[in-house]
């Protein structure tokens, strides 16, 4: 019973870790911008989602107003920060620190309005009751199921049946040829911001029901996204949701063997076995070395 | 003011030897470490640990603590022969987090999240070299040292070698390159040097625990390293100094209440390190304009 | 018959299902230029990689002086002095022209070189030299990225110059170039042959080709399909209607 | 001769333990506010704060500011890194250092300069397990954080619960920054503890264990030290029925200088007053209280000075009533709280 | 050369220009490559621009193309003043084939024409007929049609990229390099559908070539350039048999 208790809360952790990777994932396999500020976005659709939720507004239009204010986030990211870089000589390591300052000015603003202290939305949602014996489950469980696998068979069909997905493929391989095509490869960037940074909306609401959420919540978030896009291989958007959920299951079901003081540790140490014996990642295209 | 001007630049001095080490790997051998903080650490503690219970000389324990991150680069080098880029980034990611655990976990070693506490005055054969001005001193020594050692590293044909393999491994084969060999004593050059500057940093701070090797430090690390100028000897140096005494002259801003001076503090950081990228994406020292 | 220096003995190689050389037999003879020929994707490339350790071969031999180097590293038979150029040139592209080919002169690079001042001024010496010969010593401290196109290319010759190898593997060195540089490069090989190299060309360009070739091995769908001298290989029926094609330059 | 004196902050503003620095600065600022309405003192007094991450390099730079360039001779620190690395730096500077919010046992004689005005966690563990004992709660997990706090109170629980017939059934060590306690709880369960005791330095992790405890529908009792002071816990729903050791805190004492603390605290934050904020007035008033003697005594106020004047004098007059110190920490009464309907109650 | 005899029929339609650059300059942040050039591509014809390397052409072609800006001068198309812009362009039926492998080496064959038909906004029958007559014009597309163009070598993949600038069914191609790396055979066949395709229906090809033989075996004009500079304008039997004058202009 202890199993599936730890499956449950697993799969639940895993759910969250695998909307935020695919998110990053879409990002970085499109555009090959790492983008470590993806966790700030997190962080400002949880606090505009609680701040709407606060000044009494209905639900749905906390969560409307999440996903204007996170996809708004990737877009003002997108365009004032890495195109700039990326136009003159933007190494892999100028965008990573630019994104990392990012983070930091965006977390201070964070505190600098909305306080430094955790905050929660409540709800009777996150109330766990004994489901079967020993095995006690909120309905936060299922309504997180259920909103990723909408969210996600959104996208994927959005992707797949849309030429967008393709424009995407091809401008992580080369995107002056894409001009060349007579495409625009700077809106198809921002168009991999937007799904990219929509896709941590639920990820953010839920936590901010479930866990709270405060101004450094985001470093977690892009940590977690980075290890599973890896682990999925770069580029796979399913393979970074699979590996994202099974993070977050093995991060609980692990305790059973070892000492909990370990349990994060061990997402990272998969991250790094991996790197060493299959570092094409669960579904990506072999590595050139 | 002496004191406090004193106690800065020696945490910029040790800073300083540790962008340069990390630039060893990240400027000259395209190796894109952001485990640095975990060999900083590594250092560190051996240093202390040494200073603790043999004898606080500050030129054996640094000794010791380049060894010791020396010989446990080993570690990090194993991925960074099999794969590149971002994939090592990730790798290095890895490690950071698994040594941080570590870290907290060996007690013994370590003293856990607690720290170890009550690391004696360094003293160099047997002269007090604690004070401020002397300890200063000890570190800019230390850094001209790293720092000539690596200049004549980096413009002999080892120097050359790395960089062809940064630019391009097959092609460094092609010419006779050892790459994983080159690659590995890039990796132990880099983790020597940033052990000896963990130990200073040990001397200098006399507590160290988990907190001083965090990822926030590597990334810290790293931040220097391209904000100064990736792949050049000053630039290293420019990024340790503008980034820890920005926020120190940050404290000089007057009219902010005291209870926001962090937050506005760290907005304007991360702000500056952001408009830094974008306008000046090779850094401060780094070459600009064309390609 | 003059001195074979490399040779290759019933070499193969597999993609998974895809046979890109089968079991090809080749001699490179000292001072002979054998320009390798044959339709895109014949596996003219793989059968370099296959030489210079780059790729594993699936089965079959490579003899250097008649030892067998197969199995051996990319580094190992570089040294052994067998230098190559590749199709997509792969520059050192943020280090200096100078430093460019000075890499290419130290084979073996430990924190230091053996031979002190005198050896490294002798270095230098070839680099200079390399760099007038390829026209490039204006422009020795700008760094390869920089270099326009003509130029990325004589830069990635000389580099092969400097490195004093008798044995050089060439894949398509001249392709895009207008035709004043062809016939500079053109020459610059010449001379090289004059001294002493062996020269194993992969060339689309005719021109080139029948200027500098000795000898064509003509290579299709991974089988060596012809060698011999120039005239014959370029009149051979079967080979025009696959490569060579109908507006054939005999001038 | 007479000020300005120059007192320091040292408290996280930044990074996620900034709540507590607002707390804390907030605290000092509203002591010397009282210390300049009542003229006390002769001379003024400037506070000069630095942030120090909390971090210990943070904590180092921060304090060597404080020390020489804002020539701070009494300085108000907390959390215990930043503790550990600012102790030695004041120690070489001469200049007093209080601490007022962290716990960690190892605190108690880190250097002569260095004093707490706080009981240390191991005091609190004494205080609650005679009550655990009286309310037959015996069987007690415990969440910690494997630090000084953490341990501390571990071996305290460890020690004294068999004393009175219980036990520590199981401990569950976390990583200080985590957020995700699923895993754990579903241990707890199958656990089936009388309580659980929870003890991290992280007051934002110590909410997210009491929320997810109860969302994951445990009902046990929750403990834990004098951190759920903190609004940040107190105020969260899920915090109904916990139980909290802290030291002696009554607001609604009829005490002048307490009445006074808690009336300001109310009107000036809008918020409850916390025995952190308490403390940390307390540490701004024995500032006023050691120089005004020296002030009289005509010597001037340093460091050392300020140190000699705290063992001359022993005990003082503070919110809450008398203290005095032991082992460089002030002993002060306990008392166990509940949380009943948001409002945090004495229960003994 | 008996092309020139059959253009020599529509040579009304020739006098009318497709693509003009007008006192075009342009360049790259610390020189201008090219001053005031002046350049007509006229109707149904193909115009071969030779030159040496570094003269320009490449960035020629990328400014009428739009994906260099230029800094002074215009640009005609059909005698109306437009301002380049790869997305614009492609709306308007001209296609660029770049220099070297213009594909995308991960997606199928398939996948890189779909691309191509997104751009020019093709979909459903109109589509389907496109890739069709494509298809058919380089039939040994339909070979390789579901692999990764990646895998193809180098003759295949410029095979790929230039059915692939066919699909919008374009007015004007410009072609940079297209020999580069193939095999001679394989340059010739595909020459050979280009010129059928214009010859059906009539189209406007700017050549660029490094293999003067070949390439001034199927233009009906050639402009030679040096160091940004028009300095020859004729046809190309001015050059047959005269290898010295052709050397002369490098
Ligand atoms: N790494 C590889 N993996 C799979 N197939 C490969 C690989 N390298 C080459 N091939 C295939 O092997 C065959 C031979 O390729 P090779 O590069 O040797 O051709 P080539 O003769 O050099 O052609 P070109 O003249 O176009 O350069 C081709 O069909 C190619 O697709
Ligand atoms: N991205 C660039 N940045 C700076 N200068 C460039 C760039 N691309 C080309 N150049 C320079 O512009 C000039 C013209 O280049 P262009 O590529 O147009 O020549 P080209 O005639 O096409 O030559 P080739 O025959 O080699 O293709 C050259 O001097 C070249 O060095
Ligand atoms: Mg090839
Ligand atoms: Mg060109």
């Amino acid at each position: 019973m202890l199993f599936l208790q730890l499956l449950a809360s697993g799969i639940q952790t895993g759910i969250l870790y695998a909307l935020t990777a695919a998110g990053f994932a879409l990002i970085f396999g499109a555009t090959k911008i790492f983008h470590v500020a993806h966790g700030a976005t997190f962080v400002i659709a949880g606090y505009a989602f609680y701040e709407c939720i606060q000044l009494g507004m209905w639900w749905p239009w906390a969560t409307l107003v999440s996903f204007v204010m996170a996809i708004l986030a990737g877009i003002l990211m997108a365009v004032f920060i890495y195109r700039p870089i990326q136009r003159s000589e933007g190494s892999f390591f100028t965008v990573f620190v630019a994104a990392f300052g990012v983070s930091i000015a965006v977390q201070s603003l964070i505190q600098y309005f909305f306080g430094r202290g955790s905050v929660t939305v409540s709800s009777s949602l996150t109330m766990a009751s004994e489901v079967i014996e020993g095995l006690y489950l909120a309905p936060i469980l299922a309504v997180a199921i259920g909103v990723s696998i909408v969210l996600f068979g959104l996208v994927v069909l959005f992707l797949e049946k849309k030429n967008a997905g393709l424009g995407l493929r091809a401008l992580s391989e080369n995107p002056g040829l894409l001009e060349a095509f007579g495409l625009n490869a700077k809106n198809l960037t921002v168009l991999a911001f937007v799904i990219g940074s929509a896709l941590v909306v639920p990820a953010a609401i839920l936590t901010s029901i479930s866990i709270g959420i405060q101004p450094s919540s985001g470093s977690k978030v892009m940590l977690i996204s980075l290890a599973a896009t890896i682990v999925g291989g770069i580029g796979s958007l399913k393979g970074a949701a699979l590996a994202g959920l099974f993070l977050g299951i093995i991060e609980n079901l692990v305790i059973t063997v070892v000492d909990t003081q370990w349990s994060e540790a061990v997402s990272f140490f998969i991250l790094f076995a991996f790197i060493m014996f299959r570092p094409s990642g669960l579904f990506g295209a072999s590595v050139k070395r | 003011m002496i004191n406090y001007i004193l106690n800065l630049l020696t945490l910029a001095t040790i800073y300083s030897i540790a962008a340069a080490s990390l630039n060893v790997l990240v400027g000259y051998a395209g190796i894109f470490s952001i485990a640095h903080a975990i060999f900083f650490g590594l250092g560190a503690y051996a240093g202390a640990q040494f200073a603790l219970l043999i004898v606080p000389d500050v030129l054996l324990a640094s000794l010791i603590g380049a060894v010791v991150s020396g010989a446990l680069s080993l570690l990090l080098a194993l991925p960074a022969l099999r794969v590149r880029g971002e994939y090592f980034v990730a790798a290095g990611l890895g490690l950071q987090m698994v040594g941080i655990t570590i870290f907290s976990e060996a007690h013994s070693l370590t003293g856990g999240h607690g720290g170890l506490v009550g690391i004696p005055p360094a003293t160099l054969f047997g002269f007090d070299v604690s004070s401020p001005g002397a300890f200063l001193a000890v570190c800019l020594v230390a850094l001209l040292l790293s720092l000539a050692v690596i200049q004549i590293l980096m413009r002999s044909s080892f120097g050359r070698a790395l960089m062809s393999i940064r630019d391009n491994e097959s092609a460094a084969e092609s010419f006779g390159k050892n790459v994983p060999l080159l690659k590995t004593l890039a990796m132990v050059v880099g983790c020597a040097i940033v052990g000896v500057a963990g130990t200073l940093f040990a001397f200098n701070l006399a507590f160290i625990n988990v907190e001083s090797f965090t990822l926030e430090q590597s990334i810290l690390m790293l931040a220097m390293v391209v904000i100064g100028g990736v792949g050049t000897l000053s630039g290293p140096l420019i990024g340790a100094v503008f980034l820890l005494i920005l926020p120190a002259i940050l404290t000089f801003i007057p009219f902010i209440p005291p209870t926001e001076i962090g937050t506005v503090q760290q907005f304007i950081y991360g702000s500056l390190m952001a408009v830094l990228m974008i306008f000046k994406p090779s850094g401060i020292a780094g070459k600009t304009g064309g390609k | 018959m003059s001195n074979v220096l490399l040779s290759v003995r019933g070499l193969s190689k597999n993609f998974g299902g895809l046979a890109a050389v089968q079991s090809v037999d080749m001699d490179l003879q000292e001072g002979v230029v054998t320009a390798l020929a044959g339709p895109n994707g014949a596996g003219k490339t793989t059968i370099f990689n296959l030489m210079t350790g780059n790729l594993v071969a699936s089965a079959g031999d490579v003899l250097l002086h008649g030892k067998s180097i197969i199995g051996k590293k990319p580094h190992r038979i570089a040294q052994m002095g067998i230098a190559r150029s590749f199709q997509d040139l792969r520059l050192f592209t943020h280090m200096s022209v100078r430093d460019n080919v000075l890499v290419a002169v130290e084979p073996e690079s430990w924190f230091w070189q053996p031979g002190g001042k005198a050896a490294w001024h002798q270095r230098l010496e070839t680099v200079e030299k390399a760099l007038e010969r390829t026209g490039l010593s204006a422009m020795a401290d700008k760094r390869a990225v920089d270099l326009s196109y003509a130029e990325t290319k004589f830069l990635s010759l000389a580099r092969i110059l400097a490195t004093g190898s008798k044995i050089w593997l060439l894949d398509e060195p001249a392709s895009g170039l207008d035709l004043n540089s062809r016939n500079r490069f053109i020459n610059i090989l010449r001379e090289a042959t004059a001294d002493g190299v062996t020269i194993c060309l992969i060339e689309h360009n005719l021109d080139v080709m029948t200027q500098l070739a000795d000898r064509i091995a003509f290579l299709d769908q991974g089988k060596k399909l012809a060698e011999d001298v120039p005239e014959k290989v370029l009149r051979d029926p079967e080979l025009i209607a696959i490569y060579f094609g109908k507006s054939q330059s005999g001038n | 001769q007479s000020g300005p004196y120059v007192v320091g902050t040292l408290f996280p503003m930044s990074g996620p333990n900034a709540e507590a620095g607002s707390i804390y600065t907030n605290a000092v600022q509203l002591a010397f506010d009282h210390i300049k309405e009542d003229k006390l003192l002769k001379g003024n007094v400037e506070i000069k704060s630095a942030d120090s991450l909390g971090t210990p390099q943070g904590g180092a730079i921060g304090m060597s500011r404080l020390t020489s360039v804002d020539k701070a001779v009494y300085t108000l620190v907390g959390f215990t890194g930043v503790s550990k690395a600012a102790a030695p730096i004041g120690q070489r500077a001469k200049a007093m250092m209080i601490n007022g919010g962290a716990v960690g046992p190892d605190l108690a004689s880190l250097s002569p300069y260095f004093w707490n005005i706080i009981p240390l966690a191991n005091q609190e563990v004494k205080f609650l397990i005679p009550w655990l004992s009286e309310n037959n709660i015996k069987k007690i997990s415990v969440i910690y954080v494997d630090d000084a706090l953490g341990q501390g109170i571990l071996q305290e629980l460890k020690k004294g619960l068999p004393e009175t017939g219980g036990t520590v059934t199981s401990a569950y060590s976390v990583p200080p920054d985590l957020q995700q306690f699923s895993s754990i709880i579903a241990k707890l369960r199958s656990d089936q503890p009388d309580a659980i005791y929870i003890a991290s330095p992280n007051i934002s992790q110590i909410g997210h264990i009491i929320k997810q405890v109860r969302d994951g529908g445990i009902k046990h009792q929750l403990l834990t030290y004098g951190a759920a002071n903190f609004p940040s816990i107190s105020k969260l729903p899920e915090s109904e029925g916990l139980i909290f050791t802290s030291q002696g805190a009554d607001w609604k004492s009829d005490q002048p200088i307490m009445k006074r603390f808690v009336e300001s605290w109310r009107e000036k934050f809008k918020t409850e007053p916390t025995t952190y904020g308490l403390n940390y007035y307390n540490g701004g008033l024995l500032f006023g209280y050691l120089a005004k003697g020296l002030e009289e005594a005509g010597k001037p106020v340093t460091g050392d000075t300020l140190v000699e004047e705290l063992k001359r004098v022993g005990k003082f007059d503070l919110a809450g009533g008398e203290a005095t110190f032991h082992d460089g920490t002030v002993t002060a009464a306990m008392q166990i709280n509940k949380i009943t309907n948001g409002v945090t109650e004495k229960i003994k | 050369m008996e092309t020139k005899n059959n253009r020599a029929a529509t040579a009304a339609d020739q006098a009318v220009s497709a693509l003009e650059a007008k006192n075009l300059s342009a360049g790259y942040d610390d020189h201008n490559v090219f001053e005031n050039m002046n350049l007509d591509l006229r109707k149904n014809e193909i115009l071969c621009l030779i030159g040496h390397n570094g003269a320009g052409k490449s960035t020629l072609l990328k400014v009428l193309f739009g994906l260099q800006p230029y800094s002074a001068g215009e640009v005609l198309l059909n005698g109306q003043h437009i301002v380049p812009s790869p997305s614009d362009m492609a709306g308007h039926g001209i296609s660029y084939v770049p220099e070297g492998r213009g594909v995308f080496p991960g997606l199928t064959v398939k996948e890189n024409f779909a691309l191509a038909l997104w751009s020019a906004k093709m979909t459903g029958s109109v589509a389907d007929e496109r890739v069709d007559e494509v298809l058919g014009v380089l039939p040994k597309l339909k070979d390789f049609w579901t692999r990764k163009a990646g895998q193809l070598s180098g003759g295949q993949q410029q095979m790929v990229s230039i059915g692939r600038a066919m699909l919008c069914k374009p007015s004007i191609l410009l072609l940079d390099e297209p020999s580069i790396g193939l095999a001679p055979k394989l340059f010739q066949d595909l020459l050979e559908p280009i010129r059928a395709v214009q010859k059906q229906r009539g189209m406007s090809i700017l050549l660029v070539e490094q293999q003067v033989g070949e390439a001034l075996n199927v233009s009906d004009r050639v402009v030679v350039m040096k160091s940004g500079e028009i300095i020859y304008r004729g046809v190309p039997a001015d050059f047959e048999g005269d290898h010295a004058k052709l050397m002369e202009m490098f």
